[in-house]
């Protein structure tokens, strides 16, 4: 089993309605120092070992990412048997 | 081809779509005739104009518009449009036609993060698209319900739009003039409601026409919307 | 789950009966009473099952068995001659003329709403939509009455932002408009929120389907969503108790609302509906799969067997129990003959709607639930007898005490309000604070948020007194003329203080709305929101609720077909105020002939159809300028009552009125006032009433409707009025740039319709 | 300056069904494999240096997520002045 993490993210000079909202928002409950905040999309697949980051690439560009206004980076995490076995049993106690 | 109902419209049906039906009521109340597309067939013959209706189709899930533009359906709609035929995408049908890149930029959320459904003032403008005949500066009255109408794209693309008057409605103050911020309730940038492509067959609008056609709440101020194709459609049909 | 309940595996997958130890502490765990559970057992004639201790407790919940409201509901009357549908099903129908016919119902969605509002109230809406599909009905208009407690309070805010947005979400997604609806911000509803959507949907009347199981062999059929954890202990266990800090354990069970899958089984449902491919069909509720298979082989008579493995689960080692009264949403059950089977899986298919057999209809009267991955001979892990399961739940009869408040509160002297003379500058900063409050001013931050004109059938946009739909197949058959008018009224100060009273004022304040758009009331829904029942007070209240409902619903003949109880809508031991909500329907003959609100020309005469009386208790008048909630609620004539809207109605439908306009919170200064914002013009007005100023502008007084009237109507309305025998007075004349009423008030149109329309958006955003 | 990633994700057994419906635009689009795929939200919070981890879990709980649905995790960046610069000229040239 394969993970991939993908940031969605706008582009430069892109507005961001709902992080200029809740970087007000903050404003408002009396935070100072908050400079910037984007709020963007962040996709989790699970794949089988067969899906490769390239194929990951393609399914960006053509459907998960909309190339003009959005910027993405895949992250790729391989898990091993172990890994995926305590995936598992976490899972199996989170129910 | 000489009266209006020769001339034959279809409107695409996607999974979740929801303004079909009103699209398919306005053009008959107007004397069109008007049929369902399902999204997955790939025939468009026979139809003189297409109409990519609103609603929320896959939900909007992803990024409104993202998904519906794989249809099979819109494979035939891009050829078509790019024929010089019409088609005219309303609120998720405007996502779907740039979503599908049949349109410059893209739809994001409402500026206030609200869903917007209000009338709204429209400015025709000086334009190249065929599915508005309307002296520019005419304001018409049109209704609005949208979460992602906040029209946006980058500047060189802005300055295409202007170029090649492909802005075709932008909203404004009921006397037709623009606020010094913007007049879009949406946030849209040049307060831009609708576009049209450069040969301006192809037309996307948030705001929706169809449901202000038959006079139920007392405006017939869609209509021109869809009246003024007919001979256009007719000259592309070469009938 | 809650730690609590957390049951060995082992023994829960198997149907050996529990210890019976055990099986009496998991009973009172899962919220049954010891009574209750020997209750189980006398059914059972065992003892139960995990799985079936499971069943019985949602099945006997109070939200799904109504076992304190049961007896008192009886006193509602259903008959009537339009109604083709009563209580007992999904939703009720009546038929609306030249074969159509409409279904309707109002259901609370609070206890979840006050968890997660967004996804609370979401979910609410798709139930609703739901239980009118079910139907065969084609959802075309929503309505929501909502209660929270102040907006000075974030939570509250947060609450209502949250609420609003979910409905909106929901209803916009779907394409259904939602039309109108009702709110109040009041104390009491503080720690509970009340959600109420009121939804109805539009069919020939030959499509008519009902819940009801039958033919064994036949197939049963799950559609749509898969089944996850979410909702397990969710609607039904929530709103089965008060609401305290353990609530805060019941998180996990928020439901997430998917309101694309339910586009889809709207269409895929309707067309196998018209196909008659489905014998049955109901929708997954409270209580998930358990309730609707047992309600649905209850009604038949028949049994049912269903094996949970070919449920399609979104999670993995779900045990029976969970799968059977999940509450994960948009999943609907039908029964289908096998030989249509491959007919519905082929539409279901051309939609991309999941669709799986997961058991049959059997003649053996039982409800059978099998897991198919234990060994065969030890797979079957319940095993009810259906009916007893559906209708056995007990019955109880609570004691009843009246309130000790109710007299203390009517008692109250309210000569003190009116005694001192007010400045017009005074009258005129009260009027201003008055429809800038809370509860008056304009909700348009509200209904902007939700689509109101998708399916194109909106005559009347929100703001009207009443909602009015067109009778129409909108793209698929031709419009008619006619129309469906609808409201939601309940003012729960009223109740609080005259329960019986507060009701019929519900009833009445709703079927006034319909008569200012020329409609006539045909039937209501309502949706019950009150305290802990077990509370003799809290009953008490019920009751009277109940009978004043059913009263003046007699007195009127109007039938009551569809509704929803939701108690235990208390926090830290304070109930809310008594909230018997009316959901009204009426019919529009033509809906070219329908008036708005808005004061349309110059020189139109106003004529004030009913008389004021000094009646300030219970006012927002009250309330606002002096923070007081008591007195007695307005006086109900219901032959006045009656009177008034018949004048009002037959006058719109003759085409004789310009506007109409009820009078409700605030008087009639605020009726006025809203009559002039929404035409842009003023009026100039004299209330010779002979009261004192305070009482004429701001007494809620019942049975009035404010009209105007164009010069050359004016005597032939006089001379119906005075033929009807209604009390009214000539008042003044539309004109002008301000409100104007001789000798009390005097202000600018622009100002009050700028106080009026942005109070609530500046509300919702402070900090 | 620091920087903030703050990974909002839905709870175990919070049902996405946006993951879903593009789960299934993938299915559709020919791609096999696919086991799972969810779509959370992703923030990216430009603070000064004077706001501390605690001050931006605190956001979280308070506006960022929702407590009753969501789980959140967050990463802190803080930058090196040649960092700053690099993102600096970064945004200069982007504008
Ligand atoms: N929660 C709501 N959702 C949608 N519309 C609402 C809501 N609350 C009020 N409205 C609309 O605002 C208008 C005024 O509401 P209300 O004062 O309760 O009416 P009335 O007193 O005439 O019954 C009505 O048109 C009503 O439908
Ligand atoms: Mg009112």
């Amino acid at each position: 089993m394969k993970q991939y993490k993908i940031f969605v993210t706008g582009k430069q000079g892109i507005f961001d309605p709902a992080g200029e909202t809740a970087r007000h928002a903050l404003d408002n409950l009396g935070y100072i120092g908050i400079e910037n905040l984007r709020i963007d999309k962040y996709i989790q697949l699970d794949t089988s070992d067969t899906v490769t980051a390239e194929m990951v690439k393609e399914m960006c560009e053509k459907l998960l990412a909309n190339p003009v206004i959005e910027d993405f980076l895949i992250e790729e995490t391989v898990m091993t048997v172990a890994e995926e076995a305590a995936e598992q049993t976490k899972a199996e106690a989170d129910e | 081809m000489s009266r209006v109902e020769d001339l034959r419209f279809g409107v695409v049906t996607f999974p979740g779509s929801n303004c079909e039906q009103d699209a398919v009521h306005a053009l008959r109340h107007l004397g069109y005739q008007a049929d369902y597309i399902w999204h997955q067939d790939t025939d468009l013959n026979g139809f003189d104009a297409v109409v990519l209706p609103g609603g929320f189709s896959y939900g909007d899930y992803l990024r409104c518009g993202a998904v519906a533009r794989f249809s099979p359906v819109m494979a035939e709609v891009v050829g078509y449009a790019e024929s010089g035929r019409p088609v005219i995408g309303i609120c998720n049908g405007f996502q779907v036609l740039t979503e599908a890149h049949l349109l410059p930029g893209a739809l994001i959320r409402n500026k206030g993060l609200k869903f917007l459904c209000q009338n709204v003032h429209l400015r025709v403008e000086e334009s190249v698209c065929k599915w508005v005949d309307l002296p520019a500066g005419t304001v018409l009255d049109i209704p609005i319900s949208h979460n992602e109408g906040n029209y946006i794209c980058d500047e060189e693309t802005l300055a295409g739009l202007q170029e090649n008057a492909q802005i075709v409605l932008r909203y404004c103050e009921p006397d037709g003039s623009r606020l010094s911020g913007g007049s879009a309730p949406n946030g849209a940038l040049d307060d831009i409601a609708g576009i049209c492509n450069q040969r301006g067959n192809v037309f996307g609008l948030m705001p929706h026409p169809e449901r202000v056609t038959d006079g139920v709440s007392g405006s017939k101020a869609g209509s021109v919307v869809f009246t003024a194709i007919a001979t256009y459609a007719r000259e592309v049909a070469g009938r | 789950m809650t730690e609590e309940t957390r049951i060995p595996a082992a023994i829960a997958d198997s149907i050996e009966t529990l210890d019976p130890e055990l099986a009496a502490q998991v009973a009172v765990q899962l919220g049954l009473t010891l009574d209750e559970y020997q209750g189980v057992i006398a059914v059972q004639g065992r003892v139960p099952s995990l799985t079936e201790l499971y069943i019985y407790s949602l099945m006997w919940s109070e939200h799904c068995s109504y076992k304190h409201s049961k007896k008192q509901l009886r006193n509602f009357s259903s008959e009537g001659e339009h109604v083709l549908q009563g209580p007992g099903e999904n939703a009720g129908v009546i038929s609306v003329g030249d074969g159509w016919a409409v279904a309707f119902k109002m259901e609370s969605h609070n206890h979840p709403s006050a968890i997660e509002p967004y996804e609370g109230a979401a979910t609410g809406v798709g139930g609703i939509i739901r239980d009118i599909f079910t139907m065969g009905a084609r959802p075309i208009a929503c309505m929501d009455s909502l209660r929270f407690g102040t907006l000075d309070k974030p939570r509250q805010r947060y609450l209502f932002d949250g609420a609003v947005a979910g409905i909106g979400s929901y209803g916009n997604c779907l394409g259904v408009p939602t039309v109108g609806g009702e709110v109040y911000f009041e104390e009491a509803y503080e720690g509970n929120c009340l959600i109420n959507a009121f939804a109805i949907g539009l069919m020939r009347e030959e499509h008519l389907t009902r819940a009801v199981g039958s033919g064994p062999g036949n197939l049963v059929v799950l559609i749509g969503s898969s089944t996850g954890r979410d909702g397990i202990g969710g609607a039904s266990v929530l709103a089965s108790q008060e609401f305290d800090e353990a609530a805060e354990n019941k998180r996990p069970a928020v439901q997430v609302g998917d309101p694309f899958e339910e586009k889809l089984l709207i269409e895929v449902c309707l067309e196998l509906l018209k196909r008659g491919l489905f014998v049955a069909l109901g929708d997954l509720g409270a209580a998930g799969l358990t309730s609707s298979a047992s309600e649905m082989a209850s009604r038949g008579g028949v049994g049912i067997d269903i094996d949970v493995r070919k449920v399609p689960q979104r999670e993995t080692a779900m045990q029976p129990f969970e799968i059977m009264v999940s509450e994960s949403q948009e999943r609907m059950l039908a029964v289908v003959k096998p030989k249509d089977f491959a007919a519905v899986e082929e539409v279901c298919k051309r939609w991309s709607v999941a669709c799986t057999a997961i058991g049959t209809i059997t003649d053996t009267g039982r409800f059978v639930v099998r897991d198919s991955s234990l060994p065969v001979g030890s797979d079957i892990v319940a095993d009810m007898p259906a009916e007893m399961l559906a209708t056995s739940a007990p019955e109880y009869d609570p004691p009843m005490a009246r309130p000790a408040y109710l007299d203390e509160l009517q008692q109250a002297d309210l000569s003190w309000l009116t005694k001192e003379e007010k400045s017009i500058e005074t009258l005129n900063s009260e009027l201003l604070t008055l429809l800038g409050s809370a509860n008056i001013c304009s909700r348009e931050w509200i209904w902007r948020q939700y689509d109101h004109q998708v399916q194109a059938n909106t005559v009347l946009l929100p703001g009207a007194d009443a909602a009015v739909l067109r009778i129409s197949d909108t793209g698929r058959g031709s419009a008619t003329n006619r129309g469906i008018a609808m409201s939601t009224d309940c003012n729960g100060r009223y109740c609080y203080l005259d329960p019986y009273v507060g009701a019929q004022i519900a009833l009445a304040e709703s079927a006034r709305n319909l008569a200012c758009v020329g409609a006539a009331p045909a039937a209501i829904t309502d949706c019950l929101n009150f305290g802990n029942p077990e509370k003799p007070e809290v009953f008490y209240t019920f009751h009277k609720a109940i009978m004043g409902l059913s009263d003046a619903c007699r007195y009127y003949g109007i039938p009551v077909i569809s509704g929803n109880v939701s108690f235990y809508n208390e926090s830290f031991g304070n109930a809310i105020y008594p909230t018997p909500v009316v959901g009204m329907v009426g019919i529009v003959d033509d809906i070219s002939q329908i008036v708005t609100g808005a004061f349309k020309q110059q020189g139109d005469t106003i004529i004030l159809v009913g008389q004021t009386e000094d009646e300030l208790g219970g006012s927002e008048y009250l309330k606002v300028l002096y923070g007081q909630v008591t007195g007695r609620p307005p006086l109900l004539d219901l032959e006045l009552e009656g009177d008034v809207q018949r004048v009002v109605r037959e006058a719109v439908r003759d085409g004789l009125l310009q506007s109409a306009h009820d009078c409700s919170e605030g008087g009639i200064a605020i009726t006025l006032a809203e009559c002039c914002i929404a035409g842009g013009i003023g009026a100039l007005v004299d209330l010779d009433d002979e009261l004192p100023a305070v009482a004429s502008l701001f007494s809620e007084t019942q049975s009035r409707i404010v009209v105007s009237v164009s010069e050359e109507q004016v005597s032939e309305l006089i001379t119906r009025l005075q033929q009807a025998q209604v009390p009214y007075s000539v008042i003044g004349e539309i004109g002008g740039e301000s409100l104007s009423i001789e000798g009390k008030l005097e202000v600018p149109i622009a100002q009050i319709a700028c106080t009026f329309s942005q109070s609530l958006e500046k509300m919702v955003k402070q900090r």
